[in-house]
């Protein structure tokens, strides 16, 4: 099994999401944006950072990148396409997902541990977590704030399409445990097929107590048994 | 216009001028003028400084590249090594806040990866005026805004600074940013030129009528008011293109396909042509209609003046360019060929089909004047050091306590550090909020620690031991994270040069860094002046910041952070007892608005011994939570670390001024009672002084003392007066 | 041919940085203002002879990248 | 009443965000947009019956706030 990470200019969690990845024995390797064969990899991971330099609108210019034919062939395909941070902006400017990410309510980026809720354990960002478990996980964004019509928010919350929320510590889903603004607390998101999801806050930064929290490697691990189910 | 007048608006004094034509032997071409203007302000030659800076110990057997190239290169065993710098952009941020912020950033990365390495991380010092002041409100949050903008962009970990206000900084504030880069030893470039026959390209972005005369001009000359029509265009910062230009010159040094790079900044195309020609002894011919250009019609020089960012000059083996080429094409940057290295030492421009200048090329890196401008005492200075103020009664300690933890400078930092990426690169064990920050090199026992100190006003109250103690707190704040200092690198920020006072400040302070980096054996391997930093004749405060780099080999396992003391454990203080002084306290400026005294000397014996021991105390795991003791004296110091690990402490003292006293060379920590024994056996072998201040328990913060001044102050009240101080200022 | 294009964000999807603006020139005194709203104005130029041709491009150019379906709308001037 | 203000970065300050939208352009084929620049548009809705002292008080927010005096110029217009 081999994750395809890719690289658009600009991005730069790819080597951070290698290297989560190679620490839980998978596979992984980097691949450029303009790359038009992504046949070789199982599953691909859009990781964080600034693609196109985040100009126009966050992941307006990188969804024309060449190599998003693939993953939305991928995604077709029914592969695990997972999007983090930037990833999330660009699989919502790609159509994979609905919504938009608006900057942050405050509008000042946001770099601090925060916690989430697991809504639904339905997708390869969270198979291996068990519902209601809440992680701490390091948010990293100027525009991290989850918006839709309210059309599009009521089909994916009746879908149960929502598999994280912003929570406290506790658990607890509240207006004060929302850093962003973002409409129902969501920091993450599946397709109705579950094999496209996509999180704002770096779970690749809370794979290693020395840093802080292993929470994160859940949705690593998620991901990969996705991977070995998608193969099957 | 005539040369005479040309020459005075780009800043060249007439004895300046008149060098010049004796160089050349005739008077300079328009173009030829420009270079020199640019290449000999203050800014990029040094005039005022250079005569000083020789007094700093830059030697040690783990200094791979010292001062004179882009950044300094320390050799960190095992074939690693780390190249560090720091630059002011103090004029340009309070042009424009939040471009100037983030265009330091850019020019001080470029600066590390000129020299091979892999930028991964970022500090910064930032002084502004009271908060109280909209204006200055706008500064810092456009400054903060700039620094993240541009750093977590770029994809650089911002991971550590330091925040203060005075009113000095009102009219000026202070931006410095230090970079530190991690590389292996065949990476290693330096800014040569190579030898004749070795290809300019020039990559990144396009060239544009940014900043002409911009850094240069505006950092070295006050400004005039009058200059509205020659006020530089701001520069606009662009992170995206400086995180391809990053990827690109790694490429580039991997594949070996470089013999040089300079960085352009300050001076751009002149001093990229310049300098690594100088430095390779060679010459230079330069064609300006192959530059790429962003703007129709740029003369020749403003093709030369222009400080558009994100450019970088490569020299090249000719059978390499395509290769390069090919290496810019990939990262979507622009590249053109740009010039040739010759024989001899002669810099040949060419534009348009003329040949706008001809000169030697090290005239213009070596040949600016040295200014050894007057210096003396100043008048006031010993009536500053007796305008001390005599206490009779104690204050209410609790409601003191709670007015310095609520002043800016010593409230938490996190409403800025928060909008910084500080753990990109997964290598940040320990980040900012922290005495020093530890990040650890993936892949070896190593990690490094990195820290940055400055304060205008002991350095005001007196220059050389405020600037010594500068050094001496920023190696015991490395040394808290297990690590031992490598390297200094300085950024001098001081008034007006031309006034004695300022020169004899700037002297002093020098000595000061000099003696404690003697002291305690670090070299300097790389700093910045910055002069002029004054408004309306008001000089700042004589601001030097240290950035100090350490090494922790092996790495801590578990390093001692600040929110570590848990209940039941001791608190401990070790150094020396506290002083009955309380000049250029944080105490003394708040509570009674005084500025005066002269503050206590730093001690080199009891530096080492406390850097000795706390280094061993973290090998040996003895505290979960060690804290330096510094602005707020030990009232300040127990305060932070209860709000921060959620606990109360009680502590017992005999004097009050002791509470608030900011002696050096002191830290508290966190000891388990079981762990007390071998502390104390370890403190008495080092010859460091402890006591045991008391223990950590409940909810209050308690000073309990035999007379009057005991205060009990709920943790809760202190979290609200620290926490709270800086985002309710900003809200 | 300079063409201009403003986005507009639907006004149902919410705006951030208008309201960050509102709230600031409230505190400056400036009571009066009751709403801010703050969209993007692109300004092209583009190489063409044609109005009714070089509109139909931008026409395009909104649909694929310049605007978001989702929140955005947009109007085109092509310019004199 | 609404005001439109239009805040233009004077034409020799560098325009990142342009200069990507129109690669980015380039790239998608539209081969005739030679430049690219983005600005703002803001919309103020203001409570006042007179449009030349609402003027006046926007020009004024203008060179407090909504312009950034040292690299940009504006151009208000009162609306309908
Ligand atoms: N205060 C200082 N202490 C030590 N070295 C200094 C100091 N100021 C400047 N230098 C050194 O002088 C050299 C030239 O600096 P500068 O002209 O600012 O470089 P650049 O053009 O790369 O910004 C650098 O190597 C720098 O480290
Ligand atoms: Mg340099």
């Amino acid at each position: 099994m081999t994750t395809a990470v890719v690289v658009f200019p600009g991005t730069n969690c790819e080597h951070d999401v290698v290297y989560a990845l190679r620490a839980i024995g998978e596979e992984a390797e980097l691949v450029w944006h303009r790359d038009t064969d992504l046949s070789s990899f199982d599953g691909v991971v859009l990781p964080g950072g600034f693609a196109h330099g985040d100009y126009l609108r966050t992941g307006a210019i990188a969804r024309f990148s060449p190599v998003m034919t693939e993953v939305v062939r991928m995604a077709d395909a029914g592969r695990p396409v997972l999007g983090i941070c930037n990833g999330f902006q660009v699989l919502c400017e790609a159509g994979l997902l609905p919504g938009v990410l608006l900057q942050n309510r405050d509008l000042k980026f946001i770099c601090r541990p925060i916690h989430v809720r697991v809504e639904h354990t339905n997708s390869i960002l969270t198979r291996a977590a068990r519902e209601g478990q809440v992680l701490e996980i390091p948010l990293n964004s100027y525009e991290g704030n989850f918006t839709a019509t309210d059309a599009t928010l009521d089909a994916i919350e009746a879908d149960a399409q929502v598999i994280l929320r912003y929570c406290n510590p506790a658990g607890v889903v509240d207006a004060a445990a929302n850093p962003n603004g973002s409409l129902g607390n969501i920091a993450g998101i599946m397709n109705p097929g579950g094999n496209v999801a996509a999180v704002m806050p770096h779970p690749e930064r809370a794979c290693e107590d020395i840093l802080g929290s292993s929470d994160g490697r859940i949705m690593f691990e998620s991901f990969a048994a996705s991977l070995e189910a998608a193969n099957v | 216009m005539s040369d005479i007048a040309l020459h005075q608006a780009l800043g060249m004094t007439d004895d300046e001028f008149e060098h010049v034509c004796e160089i050349l032997e005739r008077p300079p071409l328009n173009s030829e003028l420009a270079m020199y203007s640019v290449m000999w302000s203050e800014h990029c030659s040094y005039k005022s400084s250079r005569a000083h800076l020789g007094r700093f110990p830059t030697e040690a057997p783990w200094v791979v590249v010292g001062p004179g190239e882009n950044a300094g290169v320390v050799d960190l065993g095992d074939g690693w090594l780390a190249a560090l710098r720091i630059e002011s952009h103090n004029h340009p941020s309070f042009v424009e806040p939040y471009q100037g912020a983030a265009t330091g950033v850019g020019g001080i990365l470029r600066d590390v990866f000129t020299m091979g390495a892999r930028p991964i991380a970022l500090l910064n010092q930032i002084r502004f005026g009271p908060l109280s002041n909209a204006h200055n409100r706008y500064l810092f949050s456009g400054v903060v805004s700039g620094i993240a903008g541009y750093g977590n962009a770029v994809g650089v970990p911002t991971v550590g600074g330091e925040i203060a206000f005075e009113d000095c900084y009102s009219g000026n504030p202070l931006v410095n940013v230090m970079c530190v880069g991690l590389m292996r030893r065949d990476q290693l470039v330096l800014g040569t030129a190579g030898s004749p026959g070795a290809v300019a390209v020039l990559l990144g972005a396009a060239t544009g009528r940014d900043g002409i005369g911009g850094a240069s001009v505006l950092a070295s000359a006050s400004f005039d008011e009058g200059s509205g029509a020659k006020r530089p265009s701001v520069q606009v910062g662009d992170p995206f293109e400086e995180k391809k230009l990053i990827e690109a010159c790694l490429e580039l040094y991997e594949n070996k396909l470089v013999l040089g790079v300079q960085d352009l900044g300050a001076a751009g195309l002149s001093c990229a042509a310049s300098e690594p020609a100088a430095r390779a002894g060679t010459g230079m011919d330069l064609n300006l209609d192959a530059v790429h250009v962003r703007e129709e019609g740029m003369s020749a020089p403003e093709l030369l003046m222009s400080e558009s960012q994100e450019r970088m000059m490569a020299f090249v083996d000719p059978d390499k360019v395509d290769d390069v080429l090919a290496v810019a094409a990939k990262w979507e940057i622009d590249a053109s060929v740009v010039g040739e290295v010759q024989p001899g030492n002669t810099l040949r421009v060419f534009h348009d089909g003329h040949t706008v200048a001809e000169l030697p090329a090290s005239s213009l890196t070596d040949d600016a004047p040295i200014y050894r401008r007057p210096f003396g005492e100043p008048y006031w200075i010993e009536d500053l050091w007796t305008n001390t103020i005599t206490y009779l009664n104690p204050p209410n300690v609790g409601h003191a306590l709670l007015k310095v933890l609520a002043a800016p400078s010593i409230a938490d930092p996190s409403w800025a550090y928060e909008q910084f990426d500080h753990q990109l690169f997964l290598n940040t064990v320990v980040g900012p909020g922290s005495d020093a920050a530890l990040l650890r090199i993936k892949g070896t026992d190593k990690a490094l620690a990195m820290t940055s100190d400055g304060h205008g006003r002991y350095c005001y109250l007196d220059p050389r031991r405020g600037s010594a103690r500068l050094v001496y707190e920023a190696a015991l704040n490395v040394a808290m994270v297990g690590a031992r200092a490598l390297a200094v690198v300085d950024n001098l920020n001081f008034g007006n040069p031309e006034k004695p006072d300022v020169m004899w400040q700037f002297t002093q302070s020098i000595e000061g860094i000099s003696e404690a980096c003697e002291a305690l054996g670090i070299p300097v391997v790389g700093g910045n002046v910055s002069f002029y930093n004054e408004t309306d004749e008001q000089d700042i405060y004589p601001t030097p910041v240290i950035g100090l780099l350490g090494l922790a080999d092996p790495a801590p396992a578990r390093p001692p952070t600040v929110d570590g003391a848990e209940n039941g454990m001791e608190l401990w203080m070790f150094g020396p007892r506290h002083s009955r002084n309380l000049a250029g306290s944080a105490f003394e400026k708040t509570i009674k608005g005084h500025v005066g005294g002269r503050i206590d000397s730093p001690d080199s014996t009891i530096a080492k011994a406390a850097i000795d021991l706390v280094i061993a105390m973290v090998e040996d795991e003895l505290s979960p939570a060690i804290h330096d003791i510094s602005d707020g004296g030990v009232a300040v110091a127990v305060a932070e670390m209860c709000i921060q690990s959620e606990v109360g402490a009680t502590i017992e003292f005999t004097d009050w001024i002791g509470l608030f006293a900011e002696n050096p060379h002191r830290f508290i920590a966190a000891i388990p009672p079981a762990l007390a024994g071998p502390v104390e056996e370890l403190a008495s072998y080092h010859m460091v002084p402890i006591s045991k201040l008391g223990r950590f328990g409940g909810e209050h913060l308690e000073f309990v003392t035999d007379g009057p001044g005991s205060a009990r102050v709920l943790l809760r009240d202190a979290r609200t007066a620290w926490e709270g101080a800086i985002p309710s200022r900003m809200a | 041919m300079e063409v201009t294009v403003t986005v507009r964000r639907r006004p149902n999807i919410a705006d951030p940085a208008g309201a960050a603006v509102s709230k600031a020139l409230r505190d400056l005194g400036y009571d009066a203002v009751e709403k801010v709203r703050i969209d993007r104005t692109i300004t092209l130029t583009i190489d063409g002879a044609d109005p009714v041709a070089v509109e139909e491009r931008v026409r395009e150019m909104c649909e694929r990248l310049l605007a978001n379906p989702v929140m955005e709308d947009y109007h085109i001037e092509v310019g004199p």
